[in-house]
């Protein structure tokens, strides 16, 4: 599905990511850790289209970052820190929207049913703008599913979610991943790692210092494999 | 905006008590408003005298001038419920501060075009730089700033503080206008109470004089029935939300 | 990619259309701006007369500004640009989006304020009225569509902020002048038609230029 | 008190400095007013001197609005002004502290586009020029005093930028026709020196209740 | 410390808290629990002066909340969802800044030893818009505790965080703790609450619904009282 070779990223003279080698097949589900600042979120911003790489080659499912955006930006959903949600429009129309975007079909049943399915049915026509940031973050992973993409990029998606939310959101992400879905999800809560992905890439200073399969969704193994890349770093 | 305000009150008039029951007081109101306007329009058309060199235009000055004067009732009204409302925080002053803005609107463009009709004959122009046309022009676009401010998104109580602010603010200009004619020695308008510099214009005679002291009355009645109308009508859309909202959160249980 | 614009110009609208109050703000700014040029200006004084060409043109601009600005820092807010370039739409519509909706803002305003200034300054002009309006549209065209690019240029580069003002008067100059100019000569001096004829030729021919040259652009600074 | 106002205009100048934006923006588009007019009278033309004080004072509202829209919306991103409503500084230091940093950016744009103007168009004015510069203090005192409050007041709108001048016109007009008409004597006619007197208290008058109004009225404006 | 009285908020028709009561005792440890939307947030922007309550009574430390806004401000840190930072500026000029403001003395070396502490010395001098979500975490922290407060209001601090962070953000509570600070922390990561709380307070629907002390640190405890009071809530 992604296949990124010899990836760097440079921001004046600052060099993000220094050389990024990472391939992932179709249907997996990867969680992408790292310290604060290690470039976890530029990386996804690359495979987002919203930076260019400095240098390096990524194609994903078979198309060129560089040549065909138009293809990667239609298969791919994309949830960010920011909700990427406009303040005064309500979710359904903050939905409807990105949904005619998008070009779906149905786009008005289908953002109901979106945002009864992160429980919010009650706040259908409230502006966004005076929800709470767990019920943002839900209407913003709403939003980001809502072409039922073949590939998720999600940056630290628990943020702010309670309990049921995070279930929800778990449980979308294990039933796309059933209909074959790629999943990316950076994240620090290393619980929710071990939960929802097979795989681990552990991200320090712009390169990639660990990657390794989690066969048996084991806690410990991950921290103690965090630990040991990490340590004394912050 | 005008004219919506200017519906809205024509919808007052006609839709009746359908709603509204209770006391007596608005219905009185209402009597006594019928009963003055009728006195008032007898009094400037039959019992006062035609003005000598403008003729019968001249009895736009009756309209004019009361609803100039219940223009500045309304503004003041809004000042004082204004600050009432930043002393505490009560939503009916609010509504007061409202309505009665709203109306004061209404009768300034009264004011603003039963000035410029009255001007084409007597002046022979529509509109003139003058300083109190243009301090009237200014206070209407004052309270129509006011009435945006109203329609800003937000919950109430912002809505509410932000035109309370403005509303004392705003307030400032009512006797810029007054006595815009007073400080500037204006070469048009004409000044008819107090002694301003150039006492001339007017000829106000005692039937005029009284003809005019009625139709303030009258207008002054009609603007407190306004009043009292639109604050009924306000607090009902109020209560119906809050209605809406209680429904909406049992149905959520 | 007509759609994508279509549906974006119409998101930015309804936005605006959404509280109903848009008309209502714009015809009392214009009436508040021509008051201040009354103010300003005596409107009776025969001499003053001429600043009308140069008033239209600093409305336009003044408003226009403040739209362009707010067109793209709306966007800021939440990031939601980032969800636009995410989108599968080409730069080019977010650009014309942008644009069809930062132009119907300023022919709103054009519409509603300068009958109102021409009824203020007792102005008649129905003879050359289509020529007049053929400046006004061509006019607000070059400047709107550079702005808009521009505007997106400076709200999107972080490290560039000072290019919107910087960059927006040279570049859009020459259609300022012309415009000017234009006006007067159609509005007082209506004999030196061709030489108006000439300014409206420059303006469009600078337009299409730039409008080509935006579309083609737009893609490089829409990247993040 | 004083103390935190001066640290918040620091602040605010200090980012001005660093991107240069705003002032760009405000001095420019005086230019530009300053262009447009050039056009539209000629500047050896005699006659043509009665517009500069409406040219002056177009600018200093127009260039003026840009900046006050700015000096609350900044504080929008990352919610900043939260930041200084915790802070144990009265709402009354954050208004003065929004004002010192907008007087002073209106005094640099005046600073640097009126010499220009006066150039352009051959005026000698120095005879006069303490009782210009005093017309020039006050006037632009109390249009940016009043702006700094009603811009935080129009803050809390969506479409701030629009209610602004919504706001601001009607409320300052007595200023700016005061102003207008004090500098037109005082470039024009100075034997009515005592005329200008006249509307230069009024200003002074109007600038002083208002000032004392705003300092009052803030704290309700800024509750969150 | 904090005594609250019957505290309602009301946003038009929607009540977001409906009569709360708390006493909450100078040093103690607090976490506020509760799915999202509840309204933990506005309890704490009530308390942070920041939203007028619509009835009720708060006293902090003594002082009334409405009339004596000055003090309270001026013994208050307070840690929002966003940053409150000025994007244009250098860590360093936005902690000079508020130390300034809050007329704390020494601010420069203070600014710089907090920079230090939350471990992002070598970007001092670049301006904060350019920085990671976990460092602008960082920075907000340490611009919440620059003038070290006696009442701390920490809404999700640990957003965004990396595991090295964490530890230095509980160290600091710790440490503030031992100094007799109070703490308020709405959290949704119960195993943070548990490790640096000793009491929990469960908010539902704007009510306190549960509120227990935590004598032993058992995560089980915690997540047993809140599955039976939020259950079946999204
Ligand atoms: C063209 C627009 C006009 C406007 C906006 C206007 C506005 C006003 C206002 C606001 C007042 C009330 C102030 C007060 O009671 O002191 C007023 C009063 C009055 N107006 Fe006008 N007016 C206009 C035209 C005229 C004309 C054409 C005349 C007659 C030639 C006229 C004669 C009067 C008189 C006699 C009063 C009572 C004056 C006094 O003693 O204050 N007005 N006008
Ligand atoms: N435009 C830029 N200019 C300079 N440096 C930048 C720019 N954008 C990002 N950086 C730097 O790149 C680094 C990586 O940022 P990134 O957001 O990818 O981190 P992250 O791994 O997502 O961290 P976190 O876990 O905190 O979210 C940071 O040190 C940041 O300061
Ligand atoms: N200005 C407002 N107008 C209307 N409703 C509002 C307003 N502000 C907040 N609310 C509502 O109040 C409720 C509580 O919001 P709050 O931010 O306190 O939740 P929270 O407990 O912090 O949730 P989270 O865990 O998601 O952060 C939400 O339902 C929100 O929609
Ligand atoms: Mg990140
Ligand atoms: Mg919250």
């Amino acid at each position: 599905m992604i296949e990124i070779k010899k990836l760097t990223k440079q921001a004046d003279n600052k060099l993000i990511l220094r050389g990024i080698d990472l391939s992932i097949k179709k249907g997996e589900t990867v969680a992408i850790l790292g310290p604060n600042g290690a470039g976890k979120s530029t990386l996804l911003k690359v495979l987002a289209t919203l930076i260019k790489p400095s240098s390096g080659h990524v194609t994903i499912n078979g198309y060129d970052l560089r040549k065909n955006q138009m293809k990667i930006k239609k298969m791919m959903g994309y949830l960010p820190h920011s909700s990427l949600l406009y303040d005064h429009y309500s979710p359904l129309e903050n939905l409807v929207f990105f949904g005619n975007v998008y070009g779906i079909k149905n786009v008005e049943q289908k953002s109901i049913d979106l945002v009864r399915e992160v429980g919010l049915s009650f706040f259908l026509h409230e502006p966004v703008k005076n929800f709470s940031r767990g019920m943002i973050q839900r209407i913003a992973i709403a939003r980001a599913i809502i072409h039922e993409p073949p590939l998720l990029l999600l940056d630290e998606p628990h943020t702010g979610l309670d309990q049921g939310a995070i279930n929800i959101l778990n449980n979308v992400i294990l039933s796309m991943k059933e209909k074959g879905t790629t999943t990316l999800m950076v994240t620090h809560d290393f619980k929710q790692a071990t939960e929802l992905c097979d795989r681990i890439i552990i991200i320090k200073n712009g390169k990639i210092v660990d990657d390794f399969r989690l066969e048996e969704k084991k806690l410990n193994l991950v921290s103690e494999k965090y630990q040991l890349q990490v340590e004394g770093v912050s | 905006m005008n004219t919506n305000t200017a519906r809205k009150q024509a919808s007052l008039l006609k839709t009746e008590p359908v709603a509204e029951k209770g006391t007596l007081f608005p219905k009185i109101l209402l009597g006594a408003t019928a009963v003055t306007v009728l006195a008032s329009i007898y009094m400037i058309f039959i019992f006062s005298e035609v003005e000598k060199t403008m003729g019968v235009v001249q009895k736009i000055f009756y309209f004019h001038v009361s609803s100039a004067w219940c223009a500045f009732l309304a503004f003041f009204v809004t000042f004082v419920c204004s600050i009432l409302y930043l002393a505490k925080r009560k939503r009916i002053f609010d509504t007061y501060a409202y309505v009665s803005a709203e109306i004061g609107v209404v009768f300034t463009s009264i004011v603003l075009t039963t000035g410029p009709i009255w001007a084409k004959s007597s002046w022979n122009t529509w509109w003139a730089w003058e300083p109190r046309l243009t301090t009237t022009l200014i206070l209407w676009f004052i309270y129509m700033a006011y009435i945006m401010i109203r329609q800003m998104d937000g919950v109430w109580d912002k809505k509410a503080r932000l035109a309370a602010v403005f509303g004392i603010l705003g307030f400032i200009d009512v006797p810029i206008v007054f006595f815009a004619i007073r400080w500037w020695q204006s070469k048009f308008h004409p000044i008819v109470f107090g002694n301003g510099p150039s006492q001339k214009g007017g000829g106000i005679t005692h039937t005029m004089l009284l003809a005019l002291l009625v139709s303030i009355a009258a207008l002054t009645l009609l603007y407190s029935y306004l009043l009292q109308k639109g604050v009924n009508l306000e607090n009902m859309r109020i209560k119906v939300s809050q209605y809406k909202e209680k429904l909406r959160e049992d149905m959520e249980k | 990619m007509l759609r994508a614009a279509l549906l974006l110009a119409k998101k930015d609208l309804l936005s605006e259309l959404k509280t109903k109050q848009v008309l209502a703000t714009m015809i009392i700014f214009a009436g508040l701006v021509i008051l201040v040029f009354s103010f300003a200006f005596d409107p009776a004084n025969n001499t003053t007369r001429a600043v009308i060409p140069g008033v239209i043109w600093v409305i336009i601009v003044f408003a226009g500004i403040l739209g362009l600005n707010r067109s793209f820092i709306s966007e800021q807010r939440n990031d939601t640009m980032h969800g636009l370039l995410i989108a599968p739409m080409e730069a080019s519509s977010i650009f014309l989006g942008k644009f069809l909706a930062n132009f119907s803002m300023i022919m709103i305003v054009e519409l509603v304020s300068l009958p109102f200034l021409f009824l203020l300054f007792d102005f008649h002009i129905l003879g050359y009225f289509p020529y007049f309006l053929l400046v006004l549209v061509i006019g607000s065209f070059g400047f709107i569509s550079i702005g808009t690019f521009l505007a997106a240029l400076s709200a999107n580069s972080k490290s560039s902020e000072m290019l919107l003002p910087l960059l927006l008067f040279p570049v859009t100059s020459p259609i300022l002048i012309g415009a000017v100019q234009a006006t007067r000569i159609i509005l007082t001096n209506i004999e030196k038609l061709s030489s108006a004829m000439a300014w409206i030729q420059l303006i469009a021919a600078y337009d299409v230029i730039f409008f080509v040259l935006c579309f083609i652009l737009i893609d490089y600074v829409l990247e993040v």
